[in-house]
Parts: C-alpha cells; sequence; structure tokens
C-alpha cells in the first residue's frame, strides 16, 4: 500500500479501503434518498388510486416535449459522469475533467429547459390556486404533487451540480488526486438524481395521453 | 479519600495526553474531527434542549395542578405541550444516546482510531446546531400549536404559529440524524480492529448499528412528509387538502412511518447501554448474546411494520388495524427476549449496587412497565378506548423516557470516568438513581389511571374528576425534575474536585477500558487485536473468579 | 360523583367485552411484572458481592433450552392475545342494519348532532337506552375524535369524507363526550354531554323538540340572552344597524369599501366589531370574543341567517 | 469488503465503448415508453411505464453505478431500501384497498 497518498485521509489505512468505505457510506445515503422521494410517490400513488380519471386529466395537460428532451439530457448526463468517474479511477484526467464538465452543462441545460416549462405551465393556468385551469377537482392534486416533486428533483440537480463542477474545478486545479473517491461518491450521487427523474417521467408525463 | 486533588497545572508526565487536553482553543473544539470531541459538543448541545423542554413540561404540569385553566392561556398550554413534545423528541430522545455515548464509544469499542467520516460528524454537529437555531427562533417567535404530531389539515391551514420554522427545523435535524447513521454504520462495517468479528461486537455497538439502520431508512420519510405539510402551508400546493380530495390519513401514513420507528431509535440504544452496565456489575456473560443480537435485528426490522397501530381510531380501514394488530404483537416477543435475558444475566453473579447498575435496574423495571402496556394498545378494542388519553401519554414516557433517559444517564455515570476521568460522587449517584425510578413511577403511574377513566391528552383544562390523578403526577414531576438536575451538578461538580478514575474504575472487559482515561487522541497507542468475544468477566461456563478484588474496595470509594 | 373512582362506568354494550381484554392484559401484565421483578431482586440478593451463594457452571444446553423456552412462551401468548383481541374488534365492525342513524358534525370547537327526527342538538347526544346507534360523522375543518370513555367508544371524525361509529347504551345517565383529537385552540372546551334516556323519554324528547330547538331558534334565545337584542331592535336606546335580511346582502362600510355579509362577516361582526363598521353607524359595539362562547356564537350566526329566509318571500 | 474492483481501462477509447451501448439501450427504453405511452394500452399502461422505468433504472444501477462489481455488501445496501419502500407501500395499501364506504340512509 502507497504510504501517505495524497488522496488518504484518517482514519483509512489505504487508499483502496477508503474508496471501498466511500462508497458503501454513499450507498447508504442513497438508501436514505430512495425513502424520501419514496414518502412522496407513496403519498401520490395512493391518491392516484382514489382519483384515477382526475389524475389522467391532470397529467395529460403537463407538456410531454420538455419531459421527455429533459429525460433525454438526463440519461446523456448519466453517460459523461459513468465515464468521467470511470476515468477518474483510470487516471485520465483530461477525459475525467471534460466529461465532468459535459455533466454540469447538461445538468444546468435540464435546469434551463425545466425553466421554460416552468413558465410555460404558470402561463397555462396549471398552479394549483384561484387561477387553476382544469376543472376536475383532483387535477390541482395531481400539479401539487408536480410541483413538489419537479420541484424537489430540481434542487437535488443543483446540489449535484455544484459538487460536479466543484469536482472539476479542484481536479482542473490540482489540489483533489484523480485517486480521491470524491469522484465515484459524486458519481453514485447524480445517478441517482437521474434514477429519481426516470421515475418521475412516467409517474408526471406519460399518463392520460392515449385517451 | 486519599487521592491527590485535582491539578490543572500537573505536568502531562504524570497524566497521559488527552483529547480533552489536545487543544485548548475554542477554535480547536469547533474544527476538530475527533469523534470525542464532538460528542462532548453534542452532549452541551442536548444539555440545553434538555432543559428547554423540561421547563416546557413544568409549565404543563402546573398548568394542570388546577382543572381550570389558569396559569396559562388554552394557546399558550397548546404551545407548551408542541414545544415540549418537539424539542424532547428530535432535539434530545433520538439525539441523545447515539450521538454522545455512540460517538464517543463506538471507535473504542470496535478498536478504532475514529469514526469512518470524521469530517462528516462534525458536519452532522452543525447541521443539527443549524436546525437547533431555527427551533429556538419557533420558540421565540411564540411557537407553534400543532402537537408534534403536525397533523394535516390541522398544521397545513387551521394552526396559527409558525408551523414552517418547526417543521424546517424538525426537517433540518434529520439531515443530523442521517449523517450520522450513516457514519456509525459505515464505522462499524469498515473500522473495526483486527479478529473483530461481528459477533464479538459489544452489545452497545450492536444497539448503535440497528438503531443507525433505523435512522437511516425512517428519517427520510419523516422530512418529505414534513416538507409537503411545507409546501401545502408555504405554497399553497393542495397535498392533502380535504376539499381538493387529498386524504389527511396519507400524511398519519407518512408521519408514523417514521414516529413509531422513532421509540426504537430512542430504546434501541438503551438496551445496548443496559447490557453493558448488567454484564460489568453483576460480573456475568450476558445471557444469550446471540438472542440478544437478534432480537435487535428483529426489532429494526418488524418495529418499521407496526406504525398503524396509531391509527386504529383514525378511519383507517379495519381489516389494515387487524394486519398492524398482529405485527405490534409480534413486535413484543424481541423486547420479552430482552428482559428475561437481563434478568438471568443476574442469575450467578456477583452482584454489585453501583450507581449504573442502579439505574441499569430501574431500566428494566420501568420498560418492562412501558412494554406490558404496549400489549394494551396493540389491542384493537382497548386502544380504541384508551388512545389519545393520558394511558397513551403513560405508556410512551415509561417507554422514552423511564427506559431511554435512564439509560442515558445510567450510561453517562457508566462512562463518565472514561469520559473525563473522574469519579463522581457515588453516594449522591445512589440517591439520585433511585430518586429518578421513583419519581418518574409517582409522575406517570397515575396516568394510566386517568388515562383508563378517560381523561384525553392535550387538554388544559379538564373535568374536576380528574383532578386528584394530575395533583399526583405534578407532585412526581417535582421529585422527578429533581432527580434530573441533581446529577447534572454533581457531575459537573465532578469535573473539577472528582477523584482520578484511574483508566478502569469498574474493572469492566470491553475495549474501550483497554486504553487510559479519558483516552489519547488517537484512542489506542497500538492497533488492538481481538481474540475473544464480549464480558469475559468469567471464564465461559463457570462462576467469576472469587479470588478477583473487588473494584469498588480497590476505588476506595464507599460512601 | 362521590369518592374516587378507579374503573369508568359501563353504559355500553360493549364497554364489558373491553374491560374484559382489559382485565385479561391487567392480569398478565402483573404476573410478568411480579416474575420479572421477583427474579430480578431474588437474584440480586442472593447473588450479591460477597455472598456464599454457588456460582457453579451453567450448561450450555439449558441456557438454550431456557432462551427457546421464553421466547415460544412469549409469542404463543402474544398470539393468543391477538386472536381474542381480534376476534372482539371483528366482532364489532359490523353496526346491526336497523340501528339508529344519527348525523354527528364537528367543527372547531363544537359537536353538532342531527337526529332522524329532525332534531339538532350542540355539544350534547341524546341516545336511547338499549337500542343500537350508528353516528355517521363528518368534520367541517380539521381532525376530530368522538370520544365516550363510559362507552368505550373513539372514532376520529375527518374532514372530507364520512366515519362512522355505533354503540348499544346500557345504562341510562349523563356521561362525558370529548374530543380526543387535538384540533386547535380551545380543543379542551370541545367536549360535551352523552344523555342516555329510556326509549319512551328518547322519543318523547325528540319529539319535543320537532324542527324546534334547531340552531337557529337556540340562537334566537342567545340573541336576547347576550343583550344583542337590546341594541338591534327597531327604535332601541342606540342607533345599532337592524339585522333582518342582512345575510347574503352587500354592505357598505364606513371606510367606503362594499363587503358581503357572509357568515364569515357576521363571524367577524361579533367578534371584531371595530373591523368593518357599517356606513352611518358609530362604532360602539362592544367585542364579544371571550363573552360569547363558540357554541352560542354558532347560533347567533345561524340565527341571523335564518333571518334571510324569513326576509325573502 | 474483500472484492477488487475491476482493473480500470487503460484508455479513453475502451471506456467510452464500454459506456456508449448502456446510454443508447436508455435512449431506447425512452423512445418505447414515449411510443407506448400513446398507445391505447387501458389499465395496462401505468404498469407498463413504470416496467420500463424500473428497467432503466435497472440498467443504470447495474453498468453506471457498477454495481456488477461482485461486491455484496454494496449489492445490499443498494437493494435493503426497496425492501423497506415495498413495507411502506404493502401496508398503506393494506388500508387504501379495503377501506369500505360509509352507508348513508337518510
Amino acid at each position: 500500500m502507497s504510504q501517505a497518498h495524497p488522496a488518504l485521509r484518517e482514519p483509512w489505512r489505504s487508499l483502496h479501503r477508503q474508496r471501498q468505505g466511500a462508497s458503501f457510506g454513499i450507498w447508504v445515503f442513497l438508501a436514505s434518498e430512495v425513502m424520501f422521494f419514496a414518502g412522496a410517490l407513496m403519498v401520490f400513488g395512493m391518491l392516484r388510486l382514489q382519483h384515477p380519471a382526475g389524475f389522467l386529466a391532470a397529467a395529460r395537460a403537463t407538456d410531454i416535449w420538455f419531459g421527455s428532451v429533459n429525460t433525454a439530457v438526463l440519461l446523456t448526463s448519466s453517460l459523461t459522469m459513468a465515464v468521467a468517474s470511470q476515468a477518474a479511477e483510470a487516471g485520465l484526467r483530461r477525459l475525467a475533467l471534460r466529461c465532468l464538465g459535459i455533466t454540469a452543462l447538461l445538468g444546468l441545460a435540464f435546469l434551463v429547459v425545466k425553466g421554460f416549462e416552468y413558465r410555460a405551465d404558470i402561463l397555462g393556468g396549471l398552479v394549483p390556486g384561484p387561477t387553476f385551469r382544469l376543472e376536475e377537482p383532483a387535477a390541482q392534486l395531481f400539479f401539487g404533487f408536480y410541483w413538489a416533486l419537479t420541484g424537489v428533483h430540481a434542487v437535488h440537480l443543483t446540489i449535484g451540480i455544484v459538487a460536479v463542477a466543484g469536482l472539476a474545478w479542484r481536479g482542473w486545479r490540482g489540489t483533489l488526486p484523480l485517486a480521491s473517491p470524491a469522484f465515484e461518491v459524486t458519481a453514485l450521487y447524480w445517478h441517482l438524481v437521474d434514477l429519481v427523474w426516470v421515475f418521475l417521467y412516467p409517474l408526471l408525463y406519460l399518463p392520460g395521453r392515449s385517451g | 479519600m486519599s487521592e491527590v486533588a485535582f491539578d490543572p497545572t500537573a505536568p502531562h508526565g504524570v497524566h497521559p495526553p488527552s483529547y480533552l487536553t489536545a487543544g485548548h482553543t475554542l477554535r480547536s473544539w469547533l474544527t476538530t474531527t475527533d469523534h470525542k470531541r464532538i460528542a462532548i459538543l453534542y452532549m452541551l448541545a442536548l444539555t440545553l434542549f434538555f432543559f428547554i423542554g423540561g421547563i416546557a413540561a413544568a409549565l404543563i404540569r402546573l398548568e394542570l395542578f388546577t382543572p381550570a385553566g389558569d396559569l396559562l392561556t388554552a394557546e399558550g398550554y397548546n404551545r407548551a405541550f408542541t414545544l415540549h413534545g418537539v424539542i424532547m423528541v428530535w432535539f434530545f430522545l433520538v439525539p441523545s444516546i447515539p450521538v454522545t455515548l455512540g460517538n464517543f464509544l463506538v471507535p473504542l469499542m470496535i478498536g478504532a482510531e475514529d469514526m469512518a467520516f470524521p469530517r462528516l460528524n462534525l458536519l452532522s454537529w452543525y447541521i443539527f446546531m443549524a436546525a437547533g437555531l431555527l427551533a429556538a427562533f419557533t420558540i421565540l417567535a411564540g411557537g407553534v400549536e400543532t402537537g408534534w404530531t403536525f397533523y394535516t389539515p390541522l398544521a397545513t391551514a387551521f394552526a396559527n404559529g409558525n408551523v414552517l420554522a418547526a417543521a424546517g427545523a424538525v426537517f433540518v435535524a434529520g439531515f443530523s440524524s442521517i449523517a450520522t447513521g450513516v457514519n456509525l454504520i459505515a464505522t462499524i462495517h469498515t473500522q473495526r480492529a483486527p479478529g473483530m468479528t461481528w459477533f464479538r461486537l459489544p452489545l452497545f455497538v450492536w444497539g448503535m448499528y440497528t438503531v443507525s439502520i433505523v435512522i437511516v431508512l425512517a428519517t427520510p420519510v419523516l422530512a418529505m412528509a414534513l416538507l409537503l405539510i411545507m409546501a401545502e402551508r408555504g405554497l399553497g400546493l393542495p397535498i392533502f387538502d380535504p376539499a381538493h380530495g387529498g386524504d389527511p390519513l396519507l400524511f398519519q401514513h407518512l408521519f408514523w412511518f417514521y414516529s413509531h420507528p422513532a421509540v426504537y431509535i430512542m430504546i434501541l440504544p438503551s438496551f445496548g447501554v443496559i447490557s453493558e452496565l448488567v454484564t460489568c456489575f453483576a460480573r456475568r456473560r450476558i445471557f444469550g448474546y446471540e438472542f440478544m443480537v437478534y432480537a435487535m435485528a428483529w426489532i429494526s426490522i418488524v418495529g418499521f411494520l407496526v406504525w398503524g397501530h396509531h391509527m386504529f381510531v383514525s378511519g383507517m380501514s379495519s381489516y389494515a388495524s387487524l394486519v398492524f394488530s398482529f405485527l405490534s404483537f409480534v413486535v413484543a416477543v424481541p423486547s420479552a427476549i430482552k428482559v428475561f435475558n437481563w434478568t438471568f444475566t443476574f442469575y450467578r453473579g456477583e452482584i454489585g449496587f453501583a450507581a449504573p447498575m442502579l439505574y441499569a435496574i430501574g431500566f428494566i423495571g420501568l420498560f418492562t412497565v412501558g412494554g406490558l402496556t404496549g400489549l394494551f394498545l396493540a389491542s384493537v378494542p382497548v386502544d380504541v378506548h384508551v388512545t389519545d388519553t393520558y394511558f397513551v401519554v403513560a405508556h410512551f414516557h415509561y417507554i422514552m423516557v423511564g427506559g431511554a433517559v435512564s439509560a442515558f444517564y445510567g450510561g453517562l455515570h457508566f462512562w463518565w470516568p472514561k469520559i473525563t476521568g473522574r469519579l463522581y460522587p457515588e453516594a449522591w449517584a445512589r440517591f439520585a438513581a433511585v430518586l429518578m425510578f421513583f419519581g418518574f413511577a409517582f409522575t406517570f403511574t397515575p396516568m394510566f389511571l386517568m388515562g383508563f377513566l378517560g381523561m384525553p391528552r392535550r387538554y388544559y383544562s379538564y373535568p374536576a374528576e380528574f383532578q386528584i390523578w394530575h395533583v399526583l403526577a405534578s407532585a412526581g414531576a417535582l421529585l422527578l425534575a429533581f432527580a434530573y438536575l441533581l446529577p447534572m451538578a454533581y457531575l459537573a461538580w465532578s469535573l473539577r474536585w472528582g477523584r482520578r478514575a484511574g483508566d478502569n474504575p469498574w474493572q469492566a472487559t470491553g475495549l474501550e477500558w483497554s486504553t487510559t482515561s479519558p483516552p489519547p487522541p488517537h484512542n489506542f497507542a497500538t492497533m488492538p487485536r481481538v481474540a475473544e468475544g464480549p464480558y469475559l468477566y468469567h471464564p465461559a461456563e463457570t462462576g467469576p473468579q472469587h479470588g478477583q478484588p473487588e473494584p469498588e474496595q480497590k476505588q476506595g470509594d464507599h460512601p | 360523583m362521590g369518592g374516587v373512582a378507579l374503573w369508568p362506568a359501563q353504559a355500553s354494550a360493549e364497554a364489558p367485552r373491553v374491560d374484559a381484554i382489559f382485565s385479561l392484559l391487567l392480569v398478565v401484565s402483573a404476573v410478568i411484572i411480579l416474575l420479572v421483578a421477583g427474579l430480578l431482586l431474588g437474584f440480586a440478593i442472593r447473588y450479591r458481592r460477597g455472598s456464599k451463594a454457588p456460582r457453579g457452571r451453567l450448561p450450555a444446553i439449558l441456557s438454550r433450552d431456557i432462551e427457546i423456552g421464553w421466547t415460544s412462551a412469549t409469542a404463543f401468548l402474544a398470539l393468543f392475545l391477538f386472536w381474542w383481541a381480534g376476534a372482539a374488534q371483528l366482532a364489532a365492525v359490523q353496526p346491526p342494519p336497523q340501528a339508529l342513524e344519527i348525523r354527528v358534525i364537528g367543527r372547531q370547537w363544537m359537536w353538532e348532532v342531527r337526529h332522524p327526527s329532525g332534531a339538532r342538538e350542540l355539544d350534547e347526544l341524546h341516545v336511547p337506552l338499549g337500542e343500537p346507534v350508528r353516528l355517521v360523522m363528518s368534520a367541517e375543518d380539521v381532525i376530530h375524535s368522538f370520544f365516550v370513555p363510559a362507552f368505550r367508544l373513539k372514532q376520529d371524525v375527518v374532514p372530507g369524507r364520512l366515519t362512522e361509529a355505533w354503540f348499544t347504551a346500557t345504562q341510562p345517565g349523563e356521561y362525558h363526550l370529548f374530543c380526543a383529537e387535538f384540533c386547535g385552540t380551545e380543543h379542551s372546551a370541545m367536549r360535551g354531554r352523552v344523555v342516555v334516556l329510556p326509549p319512551e323519554d328518547y322519543a318523547r324528547w325528540s319529539h319535543a323538540q320537532p324542527e324546534g330547538d334547531n340552531l337557529a331558534q337556540q340562537g334566537a334565545k342567545a340573541f336576547v340572552a347576550l343583550g344583542c337584542a337590546g341594541c338591534h331592535v327597531a327604535g332601541g336606546p342606540v342607533h345599532a344597524p337592524g339585522l333582518a335580511g342582512l345575510y347574503g346582502r352587500q354592505v357598505a362600510l364606513a371606510d367606503g369599501r362594499r363587503v358581503m355579509a357572509d357568515e364569515a362577516y357576521l363571524r367577524d361582526s361579533i367578534l371584531l366589531p371595530r373591523q368593518d363598521v357599517v356606513a352611518g353607524y358609530d362604532p360602539v359595539m362592544p367585542s364579544f370574543a371571550g363573552v360569547a362562547s363558540e357554541a352560542e356564537l354558532q347560533r347567533v350566526v345561524a340565527y341571523l341567517m335564518s333571518l334571510r329566509e324569513a326576509a325573502t318571500p | 469488503m474483500t472484492a477488487l474492483r475491476q482493473p480500470g481501462p487503460a484508455s479513453a477509447g475502451v471506456l467510452w465503448r464500454r459506456t456508449v451501448p448502456v446510454w443508447l439501450v436508455l435512449l431506447g427504453l425512452l423512445g418505447l415508453t414515449l411510443a407506448l405511452a400513446y398507445q391505447p394500452l387501458g389499465r395496462l399502461a401505468g404498469p407498463v411505464a413504470l416496467g420500463i422505468a424500473a428497467l432503466k433504472a435497472m440498467v443504470v444501477a447495474l453498468w453506471f453505478m457498477q454495481l456488477r462489481r461482485p461486491d455484496p455488501l454494496l449489492r445490499l445496501a443498494a437493494s435493503v431500501s426497496l425492501v423497506w419502500v415495498a413495507f411502506l407501500f404493502a401496508l398503506t395499501l393494506s388500508d387504501l384497498l379495503t377501506r369500505t364506504a360509509v352507508q348513508v340512509r337518510s
């Protein structure tokens, strides 16, 4: 084992075990994140069971193109994030940094598209309250969740963008060794945020299209 | 009493360097990543919150002396019990043992230098303090009146006060909980010393491991429940709103998915503490070590499946009630195993009655009563009658206060010499332990009876026939308050004037006692190697050694 | 009630069944507590440090047998208790089809009860002795809980849906009615009584109220009792606006605004009379906050609302 | 925690060749779910869309999140939350699906 590797921190005795420990730790945290979103999805799912018609009608009112484009953007960002993490592990500095940069940009692109979508939603009367456009009472419930869930997801994504940009910056400056577990940890978090969207997409955008 | 008085100027050659002397500036404390120092930071914060929650409890008990509402307004009373619940649950009981004793002891007990993620550990303290500040802001801005349960639509649309700030404080505190849980799990998995196999872990570490699993999987669900409440109240999103077809019961499902396991978050660490105390002062291996481990693991899983017993009268389907009732009875079995095993650890022991042991015996008694009354609440027809009455109040205080707080105090006394290197005055400590038991029983036993008679909880004025029980409870609370304050006084006293404890005043066997007291910054001079299981108080399959010197005589601390 | 009660009154058919389970649990708990305390203290004394009691080896087989023994004993006990309590619960799920159906409405902070005969009451529930009664309940604002300790009956009342509960009263008398689910500031004031009457008395009572003492008529009495009528009457001693036909009308205020005289306006005008003073009148009315109880307030508002029905042909 | 990670690839080319096909599969699944959303599947529409989402999640977890590595501890940590999600949904459903409407006579 290398002694006093710059990426090695107390109390770890080897870089290898430190990496294993860090990815185990982040997986435990991701389990926690899964439960976090599961809480809201449980309420959402139960309400959908109680008000099927209202929820279908409301889902039809979302903009499927914004949603689908954003899904593709996030899936692509997962690709570049995975490459960045594996490149860092393999010591391919240029590739790792470049892919981190693209990942952060794709994350930003998602937020920009989301911003346009929010704007259209607000103008289109899809904010629950007195100006709400749809007739069905349960449609307001659906949009309550639409705003809450996409909002919470956007906050997660913003945290991810900051983390990825931070990694890229510190990697570029050379203050963060490529062997640091931070790359893999951040990548796993990024993938989870992507996975959350993978489930939000069929729940919020796809229902009610065929009817 | 021939010990040398404490001399702060004593050269380090006399006492080995300890984590306490590793730095004296405020900065050295606020930027520390030493798990032991972080435990101390947490202890200070928790003491503060315990006081705040205690003051609220005192106001409640004072108000209830008479049936009329005379001391507080109805609103003031509601704010007092909400404050009491929120502070005591999330800012004292849930973090209590894991962040203080757990933080301090887990690395020591498994032979590690520190927690797996030391900086995350410090970060979680700062998050906790941020949550605490938000809670303090809530209090200063006038408080909330939703009860700690934040039920909708009361919390979202009808309650006055700073619901957003209070829910936000609990939400933020959840991150701190989760960070601690992740850290403990990773530490126990990756930092064990050579030879420290899973079934050689002290039961305290098992308690910390199982509780961390519960914390990591339950807390986020509460966080989401509170976030949805905040979204509905703050942003007007109709999440649970019945006027739009929302279902307030779904909030209760989410809330209790966390808040029933939260009871196990409070009690699993206590199980660990009590197992350490009982074995040490009975000089006896724990009876049925493996069953104790399985019982904790069983509780940490099945404990997630019983939340619906809080909702038997809520309008939940009666078939679901039946399912939850069954699971609630099932979860009683491992608790019974634990009580019986502690009891049988006494068998053929060599039992000493030092203060921590008195706390442990008190714990077993109070926990048994608390656990048995849980059976009443698992039976649907009885629960229908006594839920939302003082019967429930008494039941959960028996578990969470009679149980968890007794264990916390017992553990604090047991490891006080380890943490500070000092001994507290034994006679006072025994007195406080006995007083705590009787003060507690005196306060909460009348509540069982008045609950059964029909006294609803969260009433600030009540029919006169219940007054006698309230007066008894309030009088008991006075004793109890004294029993809680007394140790704080003599423990603080012992920091300056307490006798030096030596490295292992109880002649306990845990790895944490094999290093100096207080431990050096990196815990062990050489990495420990573990060859045998815990609790080697006597050779396997025999009784304790009779020729052993009496630990108490060696310390010379007979009162 | 003289003396200190140690057992709540048993006034419904369900009460003895619940109490039987409760008693059994008490006995089981007492036995277990005595067992644990006896063993614990017995061992603690016999094996205290320095005692001469033998401390030989404990065969591993024995300890395993003991462990399995009490694990299965506890499990069987738990299953038995579940079976008994569950059976009792299932037996009580379905209300008898002929049960008397009474509507209960919970709102901050009062109970409103509507009988099939049309009779209405507030914070009181009159029921016939020996007849099954089914309560169909709803809430107008937050969750309340209808709790009658003497009947061992408790059921949450939830906004946005109906919940039900049923009982058969077996003892005539008056019993406490509580709200058991925390419902806001005056939660502990949301209590009343349940009156169990022999069936013939119940019939007489409910016919003495034929659309009679409904909310508005009770409000008319309260209107007089609280002294409102002293001013709000044509040619009264104080210049006060008349109230007939007020509900549902646009009102011009002294500061030039116009407001709709809806239910909330009527309420606010009683509690905060200086907030919206009607054009042409002096702000002389005192606030009735803390003077009129919530129930009285609701009655008076109901009365004022009924004046409109009377005014429109 | 004894499992060793796979030896890292030496070049960028190997890396891309290993990951781009995964990405193409994911985009294919996205196209598929979008197309199926417009088919009259009736009651099956929800389960089909969620099934495809689960498939996508599995692909991401196994390849991008490298759960293919033979590390049982990581797999345990990754799957345990799914069991708990099942607890949450199943027991809440036990209430929702067995509720009976209150009959009102009058």
